[in-house]
This record gives structure tokens, sequence and C-alpha cells, in this order.
């Protein structure tokens, strides 16, 4: 890639910027009302991603496009629809603070099942491993009466969940997707009868201690305040995680150690690296981020525990790490993508109710159509899925 | 030449044996016996979650009991003289058992056992057929929802546009959901041989999109959502097939979920799936490319395309089960239940445990059919255990039966090592 | 010194798998700087007793001593601990991560004992390779840099762990001549150095060039350790196979014919982009087998994927009997008389889970006899394999065995069946003797030179010289996606090696 | 050894398990009660009992008046569409004399099975009789006026909102788009505009038709409350639990629903009430008396107290409280109508 100039990628760049502008425009703050300047920056950004396309800066060049032409119906509908509409759904401050909502416990997930896949091992346990860390969670907060026990059974519970995926995908070598498959019903059948056993008709119970939420009054009330002014303590904890992780993995030998039983369990072997524990280690720990994020769900919320409460959360936190490229940053970028789109979803409904509900398919439309866009092109560590068989 | 040389493990062998090869030895090795000890040993293990549950070992084998009886299963046991009616025409023939009568809970239990059976069948050769190409299609359920999507809006909006007899009507609206559920999952097919895009992440996400697109179709106010006049105009639901779209109930009351015709399909479909699979040269490339892309691929065999019709026949048998289920008794779509249904998920256990062959899927799916009913809570006696429990407890057994079922190796393991051992006790022994 | 304690010795190692005793109450002893190669066929055992002093199998029987003195290893890491180092047959280099990752892989240099240094990191690999004389960039990935390179970042990697004895498995089996010669000298600086090397090796030439001491084995079993001094090519060879070789295939000359596959000006990129076939044209006719040698990774992997329809190339034209088939499908490829040996036999030449029969219907089984109208006849298929089973000798099994229980030898013979039966114009060969067994290349050898006699056109394609000298009619020579030169037969292994590594080019390796 | 002991243990089991099933088969459905004996059972919608909605308000009713007239109860749980007639067809076969069907949607059980089953009687939970096309004899509608509970909330909400001054929004949140929330939210509206005309009120979906999903709840009020929500009514059970918790971390108003929610905290003002508990009660009553009249609708309403509003928070002026109450007799008068749909 290094072979192509540099300022053709630029120009290619620029397309992709301009292509958000075409859509920016026409939205609260600056809400041009005129359809015309839209199309017209929204064409300006395709020409350039067309031309930087037959340049040769295929990947960017297609971006752009891409940007342009959302830009573009994005910025054209804008101006067709009422300001007060839009004013109601277009508040960058409060969609972006449901997007760090929505992303939270995705990125949990996502950040563990990359230990966890990372070092050889598929997990998609992980939307059972979740709801693990959801229920327990709240039981344990309401059995010892403050939060942080609560959260430590939890992400201790969860750490089980993956210890079982571990043993049976690492010492007994099973169809890795098939354990975590078989994990998913396990948490939900377990969770569920639990619940319902120790809880009975009335649910856990109201006054259980919650994770507090972390005010940063001194940031006032424009975008920034909004945004941040007022984070559970666990979103905090999620955005710290990116850069731990990130660290963790590619800047300390044992990230080096994870990797490398990822990429060539055998050459880690003849290192003399026990693969084993460490994929024992990262699959454990998988499970134990997973079960942060469903606390972030039940704990995080209300206290209060609903069964199968995770809907599919986890899956989509794997996907969030594939489309990411098995790196903490992408993989929360993909997490935030996500956040947006549903916390979009929600705000759209000002438009109409009838289809609000079609607006719920957003995100997963996005997340498909990213997922034929760009994993094509993303590499999953070479080893991931294969069991590893000690000579 | 004389002697053969022996070769060593060699280096550039695959780490590991894939899911695909070790059911194959898995066969060889123990044939039933493996996957029904997985059966025994989950129901062993959960058996402990209710003797914690119930506390004692008498309720517990009561709970088993009542698990078993709720299946309908014990309806076999009924011997009397009774009549079964002949499919298509209104004969009655003599039948051992009762087959048709109201206070009959246990033939009402079997038909309801076997209603969930043809469904089960259907989403698990989904799974099964995809598994044989070496794709994992966790898209059953969304495949499901749009074969049912679809055989509703044949069958409630063809009508107005043409008068077709039943019988054609039937066949148009199955065809129909045939014909989504292949698209839906084709989907995932393309986009796997093409940009490689992995099927779990699409089927998933493609699953998540019908169910909301479902539920914006029949939701109040939706575009397909019922045209009654007065309270029914106000349920999230479809408009009702025509009686004539409804398939024929050959077995109990078709006003109380008889067991239709379908059931036949799904026989079929195992028998077309063994064929297709062994012994058409489409099963052939199927199998090839699941077994070894790489090697079909230079064998001349189109892997992509391979793929995308893998998918697109998984995702046909289980758009069949989607409309089977509609016309056979659902009979309208309502937003709860696509919502709420599971079974493509229940599928993937089905053809785990029947490791992709046609009498295992078919036997697994009894299985987990049976495992549905009988923890219905209409079944349990809530004396003895919680029904409220129960939905649990069969989740925890399908989990318990996927978890072996993946562990296979702990089944290969003590057969090999049973093997070793007998001829050692015997040269002990001399 | 040569009466002092060895540094390593290994008594009465045994080691058993699943039917097979892979090593026999093996002994064996190293000297402090000495040179000790292992000699050996494929399956004689010599990877099993090297993976027992590494670590990574515990024998069943036997001891090992370092120094004098008994040990027992559980993994690799022992064996490291005891200062031994192995560069493995097959790399253990991780390709997406850089040299100086991999080389302190496992004994990582560290800030604050929390972070990864590595600065520190590069610092060693940097001073360690100056001291040896290799010129390798810690920095870079070593997915990117050439297989002689990888080969010396592996014993960098037993060099940064302090290793004093050195085992080196089929070192040569990747490298040019040329390379060969340089890693010799290396090694030779090593022993100086007080090293002590384990080479193992089947190539009779090399053990005799670098060895000071010869071990034996054959099947299992040690045959006798002998210094080399004094040893010959045939005496060696003798002691490993058992009885005489012949080392070259009798053949008469060729009669070449029309030309049946034409190649111009072929161009072709890899998954990555990068172009590795640049500008290849040339010719083979009916009746000869033309061998196409280089060192591994100079395009032929490329090149026969465009040749049989894998990979669309960018420029250029194939032609089949007069046909241009360059924009065919790989099917249309095998209709048209095409066939193709491929170079890796389980990946891609076999469907291991299927039956014999299953897999010598591979092109065939869309059109009658074996099917109609999509449906499968699974008799014929069987009928054919029994018939080719027959014909090409293929051991353990029948037509309903699966291909992935046969031994490599008679999954060679499946895929060669398969080919030959269809009666291909060309007929591709790649690498159709990796890893087999003497009687197995035998039997493979003489069907080519039989199939030349059919009037086919071979390309043959090998990393063996022994193979490609002895076989090939004519020589072409592919050196970084280009032919740079033909040879009659007769030439020399060194003339062979000079053109391979670019003829008059720099080194660009050292 | 081991293994083998296991697998012969488990052959033994399995021998022995089926054999007890047959040999106990015959028994099985021997178990009928006896005609004297008044039994109630509850048919649930699909979620189950612990979905704090009418599920769990009915299964409350159940256990209570299986208490007091000390009869047998029982409640049925339905997991799928799969199982609504076999529960229904369950609960006649297994004798029960008063068969109470939960939901909405649960209509088409009703409808099927009652005509074949005159040995019980049934209600429907949620079901107005017009929908039981068979029109069967032994059954009746169950129909509550939603929208005057919600009406009451909106007018005690619009009150305190006018006092309070500021921007005049409140909101509702519902779990979807089905008849009996549709009816709060309409009444809702109502009541607000009545107590202060000026007075925006947002309405929204979290579309979450499982009632499980908290946080889809929470988002959809963190977005009314972000938009100038000051009131957040729930209309959403399990799910709007969630949606209370944004009202609470926002520190404004939350209306429970259904149930009388003010335990959650003292954010709370009040509560729509109901009464699927008092309307099972009140049937099975009726039934154990043999006075149960089918065929016909049972209204619940301001009127007989079937809906209502639940306890009020004490920061709430009482004379609002009183002015609501007054409200609510003219709406059991008949003087106020309420709308039970609205466009939004």
């Amino acid at each position: 890639m290094s072979r192509l100039p540099r300022g053709g990628r630029a120009i290619a760049w620029a397309g992709v910027l301009t292509g958000v502008l075409a859509g920016l425009i026409a939205l609260p703050p600056i809400e041009i009302r005129s359809a015309a300047a839209p199309v017209v920056v929204g064409l300006a950004a395709l020409t350039v991603g067309i031309g930087s396309w037959i340049r040769g800066e295929r990947r960017i060049g297609a971006y752009a496009v891409a940007t342009g032409v959302l830009g573009l119906v994005i910025g054209y509908l804008a101006t067709r629809s009422s300001v007060d509409k839009l004013d109601a759904v277009v508040v960058w401050g409060a969609l972006f603070a449901a997007m760090l909502r929505y992303a939270t416990p995705l990125a949990f997930a996502s950040l563990g099942g990359l230990f966890s896949e990372r070092s050889g091992v598929v997990n998609i346990g992980l939307e059972g491993m979740m709801l693990t860390g959801a229920f327990f969670t709240v039981w344990g907060a309401d059995d010892t009466g403050t939060w942080t026990l609560g959260l430590a059974i939890g992400i201790g519970a969860g750490g089980l969940m993956g210890l079982l995926h571990a043993f049976f995908s690492v010492s007994l070598r099973a169809d890795q997707i098939v354990g975590g498959t078989a994990i998913n019903f396990l948490a939900l059948g377990l969770t569920t009868y639990l619940f319902v056993k120790l809880y009975g008709s009335q649910g856990t119970p109201s006054n259980i201690s919650t994770i507090p939420a972390v005010h940063l009054s001194f940031l006032g009330h424009g975008f920034v305040g909004d945004v941040f002014g007022r984070l559970d303590l666990l979103i905090w904890v999620a955005i710290a995680l990116i850069f731990v992780v990130w660290i963790v993995v590619f800047k300390t030998p044992i990230g080096l150690r994870i990797r490398a039983c990822g990429e060539h369990p055998r050459a880690a072997d003849t290192v003399g690296i026990n693969v084993y524990a460490v994929r024992y280690g990262a699959v454990v720990l998988s499970g134990m981020l997973a079960a942060a994020g469903g606390a972030f769900l039940s704990l995080g919320f209300n206290g209060s525990f609903t069964p199968n409460m995770t809907a599919g959360r986890g899956f989509i936190a794997l996907a969030a790490l594939i489309f990411g490229n098995w790196r903490p940053f992408g993989a929360a970028a993909a997490c935030l993508l996500f956040g947006f789109a549903s916390a979009l979803g929600v705000a759209l409904q000002t438009y109409s109710l009838s289809i609000s509900t079609l607006f719920t398919a957003l995100p997963y439309v996005i997340t498909l159509i990213a997922v034929a866009g760009v994993i094509g092109r993303s590499i999953p560590p070479a080893a991931v899925g294969r069991p590893y068989v000690k000579q | 030449m004389s002697e053969t040389v022996r070769q060593l493990p060699e280096e550039q062998l695959p780490v590991s044996p894939s899911t695909l090869e070790r059911y194959r030895i898995l066969q060889k090795a123990g044939g039933l016996v493996a996957p029904l000890l997985t059966v025994v040993l989950a129901f062993l293990i959960s058996g402990v979650v209710v003797l914690l549950t119930t506390g004692s070992v008498v309720d517990t084998a009561k709970t088993y009991k009542g698990i078993f009886d709720g299946t309908g299963l014990d309806w076999f046991f009924h011997v009397g003289s009774y009549q079964i009616g002949v499919p298509f025409t209104s004969a009655r023939v003599w039948f051992p058992w009762n087959t048709n009568d109201i206070s009959s809970q246990a033939a009402a239990n079997l038909e309801q056992t076997l209603l969930l059976w043809t469904a089960l069948v259907l989403v698990g050769l989904a799974v099964a057929f995809a598994f044989r190409c070496g794709l994992f299609n966790i898209g059953g359920q969304g495949q499901y929802l749009a074969g049912s999507i679809a055989a509703v809006l044949v069958a409630t909006e063809l009508p107005h546009v043409v008068d077709l007899p039943g019988v054609l009507l039937i066949l148009v609206s199955v065809l129909g959901g045939m014909l989504a559920g292949a698209a839906l999952a084709g989907i995932a097919g393309i986009l796997k041989g093409t940009v490689g895009a992995h099927e779990v992440i699409t089927t998933i996400m493609l699953n998540w999109i019908v169910i909301w697109v479902g539920s914006y179709l029949f939701d109040v106010g939706g575009p397909l959502q019922t045209k009654a006049a007065g309270a029914a105009g106000a349920v999230p639901a479809s408009t009702d097939i025509p009686d004539k779209a409804q398939i024929h109930v050959f077995w109990g009351d078709p006003l109380f979920q008889g067991l239709d015709v379908g059931f036949f399909v799904a026989i079929a479909s195992l028998v077309v799936y063994y064929l297709t699979l062994n012994r058409t040269t489409l099963g052939y490339e199927v199998r090839a490319v699941g077994h070894n892309p790489e090697a079909a691929r230079y064998g001349g065999i189109g892997v992509a395309r391979n793929y995308f019709l893998a998918m697109a026949i998984a995702g046909t048998f289980a758009g069949l089960a989607g409309a089977l289920d509609l016309l056979g008794w659902k009979f309208r779509e309502d937003i709860t239940d696509i919502q709420s249904s599971s079974i493509g998920f229940i599928g993937i256990a089905v053809a785990l445990l029947g490791r992709n062959t046609a009498i295992g899927v078919g036997l697994a799916a009894l299985l987990f059919a049976a495992l549905q009913t009988g923890t219905a809570s209409r079944s349990l006696d809530p004396s003895i255990f919680p029904p409220e429990l129960a939905s649990s407890l069969a989740v925890i057994i399908q989990g318990l039966v996927v978890l072996f079922v993946g562990a296979d190796v702990i089944i290969l393991l003590a057969l090999g090592w049973l093997r070793r051992r007998r001829p050692q006790k015997a040269a002990t022994a001399t | 010194m040569s009466e002092a304690v060895p540094v390593l010795e290994l008594r009465g190692i045994t080691k058993e798998f699943p039917g097979i005793l892979a090593n026999d109450h093996v002994d064996f002893d190293l000297r402090r700087g000495e040179v000790h190669a292992l000699l050996g066929e494929n399956g004689a055992g010599k990877s099993t007793l090297m993976n027992v002093l590494y670590g990574l199998y515990r024998p069943d029987e036997g001891e090992i001593r370092i120094g004098g003195k008994p040990v027992v290893f559980h993994s690799s890491k022992d064996a490291i601990e005891h200062g031994i180092g192995m560069v493995h047959q097959h790399f253990m280099l991780i390709p997406v991560m850089t040299v100086a990752e991999n080389i302190v892989l496992g004994d990582e240099p560290s800030e604050n004992g929390v972070l990864l240094d590595y600065g520190a990191a590069r610092g060693r690999v940097r001073e360690l390779s100056r001291s040896f004389g290799f010129a390798i960039d810690p920095d870079a990935l070593v997915q990117d840099i050439t297989v002689g390179q990888q080969q010396r970042v592996e014993i960098l990697k037993a060099l940064y762990r302090r290793a004093d004895i050195l085992v080196l498995d089929e070192p040569t089996a990747v490298l040019t001549p040329q390379e060969a010669g340089e890693l010799f000298e290396i090694l030779r600086t090593l022993s100086r150095e007080g090293l002590s090397i384990i080479f193992i090796s089947h190539k009779l030439n090399e053990v005799l060039e670098i060895a000071d001491r010869i071990t034996v084995l054959r099947r299992g079993k040690l045959v006798d350790t002998l210094p080399a001094e004094g040893a010959t090519e045939a005496g060696l060879a003798r002691l490993m196979v058992g009885r005489e070789v012949l080392l070259r295939v009798e053949k008469t000359a060729a009669t070449p014919g029309e030309p049946l596959l034409k190649v111009v000006d072929l161009h072709v990129r890899d998954e990555r982009g990068i172009e590795k076939v640049r500008g290849v044209s040339f010719e083979a006719h009916a009746g000869e087998i033309v061998g196409l040698a280089g060192v591994d990774g100079n395009g032929q992997t490329e090149l026969i994927d465009a040749l049989a329809g894998l990979k669309r190339p960018e420029a250029g034209r194939v032609e089949l009997a007069g046909r241009d088939v360059t924009r065919d499908s790989v099917r249309a490829h095998f209709d048209d008389g095409f066939g193709h040996i491929p170079q890796d036999r389980q990946r891609h030449g076999l469907v291991l889970e299927f039956s014999i029969a299953e897999n010598v219907a591979l092109h065939e089984f869309r059109t009658a006899p074996d099917s109609r109208l999509g449906w499968l006849h699974p008799r014929t298929l069987i009928e054919r394999a029994r018939r080719l089973i027959r014909e090409f000798d293929v051991r353990g099994g029948g037509p309903e065995t699966h291909a992935g229980a046969l031994s490599g030898g008679n999954q060679q013979k499946v895929i060669l069946a398969r080919e030959i039966d269809r009666d291909p114009r060309v007929l591709v060969a790649g690498q159709p003797t990796r890893g087999l067994d003497v009687g197995a290349i035998e039997f493979v050898h003489r069907r080519l030179v039989e199939e030349r006699g059919e009037g086919r056109a071979i390309l043959l394609v090998s990393l063996e010289l022994d193979e490609i000298l002895s076989l090939s009619d004519r020589i072409l020579v592919l050196y970084e996606g280009e032919i740079v030169g033909e040879f009659p037969p007769t030439v020399s292994e060194e003339e062979l090696g000079l053109a391979m590594t670019g003829g008059m080019h720099a080194e660009h390796a050292a | 050894m081991r293994i083998r002991t296991i697998m012969v243990g488990a052959a033994v089991a399995l021998v022995a398990a089926t054999a007890l099933a047959i040999s106990s088969a015959g028994s099985a459905s021997s178990t009928k009660s006896s005609a004297s004996s008044f039994t109630m059972v509850i048919v649930t919608d699909i979620g189950s009992l612990q979905d704090r909605s009418f599920n769990q308000l009915a299964n409350e009713g159940r256990i209570a008046i299986g208490k007091k007239l000390g009869i047998k109860t029982r409640a049925i749980e339905t997991h799928s569409s799969a199982e609504r007639i076999p529960n229904a067809l369950a609960a006649c076969r297994l004798g029960y004399k008063m068969i109470f069907e939960v939901g909405f949607l649960n209509y088409t059980a009703l409808n099927a099975v009652a005509p074949k089953c005159p040995q019980a009687q049934f209600a429907g939970i949620d079901q107005p009789y017009v929908l039981f096309s068979k029109k069967p004899k032994n059954a009746a509608g169950v129909v509550f006026t939603e929208e005057q509970g919600g009406y009451l909330v909106g007018y005690l909400a619009g009150l305190e909102i006018k006092k309070e001054g500021g921007k005049q929004i409140i909101s509702a949140v519902g779990a979807n788009n089905v008849p009996a929330i549709v009816h709060y939210i309409s009444g809702y509206i109502q009541g607000a505009k009545k107590a202060d005309p000026g007075i925006k009120v947002l309405a929204n979906y979290a579309n979450d038709p499982t009632f499980n999903d908290q946080a889809k709840c929470h988002e959809t009020a963190l977005n009314q409350i972000q938009r100038g929500s000051r009131v957040v009514f729930q209309v959403a059970g399990g799910c709007g639990l969630g949606a209370l918790k944004a009202a609470k971390e926002n520190k404004i108003w939350g209306i429970g629903v259904d149930a009388d929610q003010r335990y959650l905290g003292p954010f709370m003002m009040t509560s729509a009430l109901k009464r699927v508990d008092t309307a099972v009660e009140d049937l099975t009553k009726l039934a154990y008396k043999g006075k149960l009249a089918t065929k016909k609708d049972y209204v619940f309403s301001l009127k007989n107290n079937g809906v209502g509003l639940g306890s009020v928070s004490p920061k709430i002026p009482k004379s609002f409280v009183a002015k609501t109450k007054a409200i609510a007799k003219q709406i059991a008068a008949g003087k106020i109508k309420v709308k039970n749909q609205i466009k939004f």
C-alpha cells in the first residue's frame, strides 16, 4: 500500500470528509435549508471518490463514494423535513450519550471476545456469558447488599462460564462454535431457572444497590457536558478498558504471547509458552469482561434482571469484533457505530410511529452492509477456531 | 516395495480434525452409541438440577415421568380399538390406539410433539445441509420466519388476484415460503462466496432484520396488518388465511391444532435430504466443498456457487418449515410470535445431535420436540415440579446436549480406552 | 577435548505411536563444537528423535543426558533452559509479526516489569545479528522477508536463548544451493564459537560436506555412527535404505511433437497484489518433460494456478493444444485435456474425507456415465476406482476407503490415477514426490516417464534438483517470476543453482 | 472400568425409567377431580409469570382468590404460539371449572376450545366477547377501560407540571403498538390536555413485545427527557422499569402502570392501575357461586374500580389529588367521555 502516492490518498480522504459534510450542513446546528447545498457537496464527494477509485485508491475511494451518496441522501431528506422535527431528532449531545450507553455493554463483550479470539478460541458464547453476568451481578448485589460485591460475583460467574468454554474447547478440543452455542443455551436456561426459583413471581427486589453514575457537573451544558456529564461508572470503565486492552494486547509480553497462540500455537509452544494456559486465561477473561457488559445492563440500569435481557447483544458484540478487525479501537469503533444506529433508531420515531419498528432494524442493516463491504478484507487470527493438539 | 513404509504423522496434517471429520470418525466409532450417551449424560446432569429443586429422588423420577407423559409418547401404551382418518379422504381405518378423542391428553400431546417434530426436522435440515457445505447456519430462525411471512402474504393476498383452488393456493403459498427462505439464506451464501463475510455474522444480522421487518409489517398500522373490523382489527397480526388455504389435518381436530399433512412433507424432506447429498452431483459438490473447499476448487468445483446453493437449499428447508407451520396450524402471523419464537435455534441443536445425517436429524428432532412439549407447563403437576421452571429446564437440557455433542472427544476417548483395554486384559489372562 | 564428556547423550530412546515404533532404542551423542549429522529417509525417525530431545514428545523409554547429567524434559521450555535450540523444518515463525517480536517471543525483555521493551528487543536482535554476520532488519515482518532470512531468524531465536546445542531439521529443503552454501558457512562459524550442532538431512552430499560425524537411522533404529571422513555417498545410501538405490531414472531420449502448452508473456499477481509471475513465456511439446526449477516462492505457485485456471492472469495468454484457455474456468481446463497434480496433495489434491471412488471422480462426476441429469451412479464410481486401484497399485484400501486413511505415497497414486486416466494432453505435476518414500518416488517417476511416452506434454515443477535433472528433457529456471534460463538435462547442479539465484544478480539476501 | 460402570448404570437407569413410564402410563389420566370441587386455572399469554404486567397480575389474583375460597388453582404458562390451543385444551381436560385465558392474542384459543368444553366456563382477559366468532355459550369477555386510568394519571401529571411551570412537556413509553397500550396512552394524552391545554405529550414505543429489554425503554425515555419531558409514564411491563430508571436518574417524575409501582421510590408520582387481579378474583367468585354471566363483556372501569389511580406521592398537593378524584367521578358517571384511540 505504501507504493501508492500519498497525495492520492489524502485527496480520497478529503472526499470522505466532503461526503460527511454534505449530510452535516443540512443538520443542526448548521441547518442549511436549501436542498441544493447537500446535493452539490455530495456530488463533489462522489466525484472525488470515483476519481480516486480510478486512480487506484480503491478502498478509500469507495468510502468517499459511500459517504457521498449517504451524505447527499441524508442532507436532502433533512432539508425536506420540518425544522421542529429535525431539531427534536438531531440533538448531538443526546445522540452521542445514547450511543455511549448502547455501545458500552457491546464494548465489554467485544473486548472480551478479542482476548479469546486473539488467543485462538472463537467465542460465540459471549451472549450467554453476558446474560450470566447480568443475572449473577444482581443476585450478588441483592445477597451481599453492595454493588461492588455484586459486580465481583457477576464477573466471577462470567469467568466460570468462560472456564467451561475453555475446558471444552481447549482441553477437550470440542468444536468452538458448538461449545459457544451450548454456553448460550445453558446460560439462558440457568439464569431463567434461577431467577424464577429465587425470585418467584415478584421479580428481583427494587432496593438493590446499583452501580453509581459519575457526575461531572463542571462540564456544563454544552455538547461535551451533555455527552459526558453524567455517565454510569461502567461507561467510563469501558472507555478506559479500550486503552488498557490495546496496551495489554500490543504492548506487553503477555499480549505478544496471546497473539502468538492465536496465530501459530505450535510456534508459541516451541518457545516454551504454555498454549493451553494462555488460551484458558484468555477465554476466562473474555467471560469476565462479557459478564461486566451484562452487569451494565442489569445492575447498571435498574438493579433488576429480566429473563433473556441481553436480547442478542452478545452476537452483535461478536460482529463488532470482526468488523473491527480484531483490534481494540476497531472493535470499539464498530460498537459505537452500532450504538449510534440504535440511538438514531429511537430518535427517528419522531417522524413516524408506525414505521418506528422498522428503524429498529437499522443497526443490523448497517452492520450487514459494513460486514459485506469491509469484512472481506479483515483477516482473522490464523489459528482461530482450531483446537491445538499438543504433541 | 515389498514392504509398505510406515509413515509418521506428517507435520502438514491439519493440527486437528475438522468437526465434520470427527463426526465421521464418531459414526464409525460409536454409531448410535455416542449420541445416545450424550443424551443420557445431559439428562443425568439436568437430573441433578431437578433433584436440587424438588429435593427428593422420587420427585425427580416423577418429574421425568411427567415430562415423558407430556410428550404424548405414552400414547403408544394406550392400546385400544380406535380409528384414524386417511389423508385426503373421508375414509377411516381401524387403529389400535385412541386417535381422536378430545379427552385423550396423550393423543393431543403426541399430535403437538409431531407437529413440532415436523418443524424441527426442517429447520434441523436447514442447519445440517449448510453444515455439510462447511457453513454454520445460525439463520434458521430468520429463514423460518421469512418462510411463514411469505406464506401468509401469498395465502391472504393471492385470492384477491386470482381464485385458485385450495390445493393450488397451498402449493403456491408453500412455494413462496420456500423461496423467501432460500433468498434470505442465499444472501448469506453470496456474501460468503464473494467477499468472504462470515456466515455466522451475516445470518445473525439477517435474523434480526427479518424479525424487525416482520414486526413492522404486522404491527398495528403496518402494511400487512389485519384489515378486520372492530376489536379484531387492533391485533398486531396478519389477516387470517382463508379456510381453503389450511393444510389438511389427518389426525386430531383441525380446530385444535391437529397433525396436518406437513408431517409427511417432513418425512419426505428427510429422504430428499439424504438423496440430494448422497446421490446427486449437487450433493457431491456440496460435500466436497464442505470437507475441503481448496481441494474442491482445485478439482474444478465452484466454491462460491456451492456456498450460495447450499445456503439457498438450507433456507428452502427452513422456509418450508415456516410455511407449513403457518398453513398447518398458525393460520396467521402475529408479532409476539415473530419476536418470541426460537425454533431456529433448537434446529441447531437438532442438527448437531443428529450429526447432520437424515436419520440422526429425524431422531434428534423427535427428542427435542418431545422435550419441548413434555416440559410445557401444562404437562407437569405443580405439586411435584414448579411448571414455571420447566421451560428453563428444557433449555438447560438442550444446552447440555449441545455441550456434550461438541465434546464428543469424551465419548471417543472412552470408547477408544475401552477398546484398548480389552485386548490388554486378554493378554494378561493368557 | 573429544574424549571429554559429550555435551549431549541420548540413551536407548524409544517412542511409539499407535501402530508405529518411531524410535527403537536409539543412542546418540554430541560432542562440543562438532556438527553431527542425523541421516535417514523420510519416516526413519529423525524428527521424532529430535522432538524427544526438544521436549515436544516424551520418550516411552530411555534417557537424555546433558553434560553427563540425566534430565527430563516436560516441555520445550525445559529443553530451551538446558541450552537446546531448534530450527524446525517448517519454520516456527509468525508471519504477521516482526522479526524482533518473533525472536523475543516467550522470553521478552520488559520495561517496569509490565510493558514489552521493544527498544531493547530490537537492540538485542541487531546486536546478535551483527555478531554472527546476519543482515536482518528487526522491524521487518516475517512474511515480507526471504526464506533464507527466515531461517536465519530461526537461528537467531535459538541464539537469543543462549543455546549451545543447535538442532537443524532438514534446513536446506527450502534453500538454493547457494543459500545452502551460506548456511554451511554460518554453521561452521557457530561450531567454531563452541556450539554443537545436530544437522538432520536425507541429502547425502550435504551431510558429507558439513558434518564431522554421521549417525544413520533406518525405520526407527540406529544403524551406525561413523566419522564423515572416509564415508561415501554410495555407502551412506546403502546404510540409509538398506539396499542399493537407483539414483537415476532410466529413460530414452525424448521425441517432442507438436506444442501442446503455450504460455505467452504471462503476468500473475498473488492475493496481496504483488506481481509474482512477470512475463513468462514457454512451450511444452507432446512427448517431453519440461522441468521448471526454482527456489520456493519464486512464482511457481502462481504460474501453476494461472495455467490451471485457478487464478486469472493480469496479462498474457495460455494456449492448450492451440486453443486460448486463458480466461477459462478450472473445469473447462480439465475438460479441454488438462491434468494437474497439485503441489499440496492433502490440502489441494484430495478430499481426504471422501472415499477413493469419490476422489477419482472429482473431474468426471458431472457427466455420463458417472451421473445423468444430476443423478450420481455410485456403482460406476466404484468400478472405476477398483480398476484404477489395480492399475496404479494403490495399497491400503478399496474403493470405499477414505483417502485420508492412505499413506502419502498411495494418496499420490490416487491423484496420479485420476489425472492420467482422463488421458490429458498436458499434465502439470507440482512437486509430485514431496514427502514420499523411496518406493513411491520411484513409482511416480516411472509413471511420469511412461506418460511422456504416451505423447503428453508434461510440466514438472519441483524444488528437488535431483528430480528435475533426472526426469526433464528440458529445464527452465524460474527466478523472481521470470524465466531466466533454459538448460539441457546435462547441466550441472552448480550452473542450475546459479541461475536459480538470479545468475549474475547480486545476492540480495545476505 | 469406571466408564463402563457408568455406561452400564446409565443403561439400567434408562431401562428402569422406561419401565416406570410403561407401568404407570395407564393411571396417568385417572386423576380427574370430582364434580363437586370447584377449580380454577389461568393460562398466560406468551411471556412469563414475572412479566410485571397482566400475566403477573392475573397470577396474583389467582393466588389470592385460591386462598380466600380454599379452592385448587393453577397457572399454565404459554411460551410460544404453538402452545396456545394445547394449553387451553389441557385446562379443559384437566377438569378445571373456571378457565382464564389471559392476554389479547389468546382469544383464538378460547374461541376454538370453549365451544367444545361445555363443562367449564371461560373468561378472556383483555378479550371483548365480539372477538369470539363461534359465540361460545360458556365464555365471557373481560375488558378494561385503560384509557380512563391513563386519563387520570395524565390529568394529575398535567396539573403538577402546570404548577411547576417551565417546559410543558410530558411523555409516555409504550412497549409496542397493541390495544391496551394504545388505550392507556390515548387516555393519558386527553387527561393531560384537560389539565393543561398547552401541554405537549410525547409518546413513543420501545418496540419490545417481549417486555424484557429494559435498555430499550430506558433509551426511549431518555430521548423523551432530552426533548424536555418532565414526567415519564411507562406502559411497558418489565421493559418499562428501564423507562422509570431514566426518570429517576434525571430527577423527574415517573408514573407506573397496571400495579401500584410507587414502591420504586419517591420520584414516582403515581400509577395507573389496571386490576387484572381483581377481575380474576371477582369472576372466580361469581363462577364459584354459579353466577357468572356469559356471552357478554365484563367491563372493568372506574365505575367498579377495575381501573384507577394508584397511591400518590405526598409531594403532590392534596388539592390536585382531590381534583383528579373528582374527574374520576365524572368519568365514572359518564360525564366525561374518554376516547381509547388516538391518532399520534
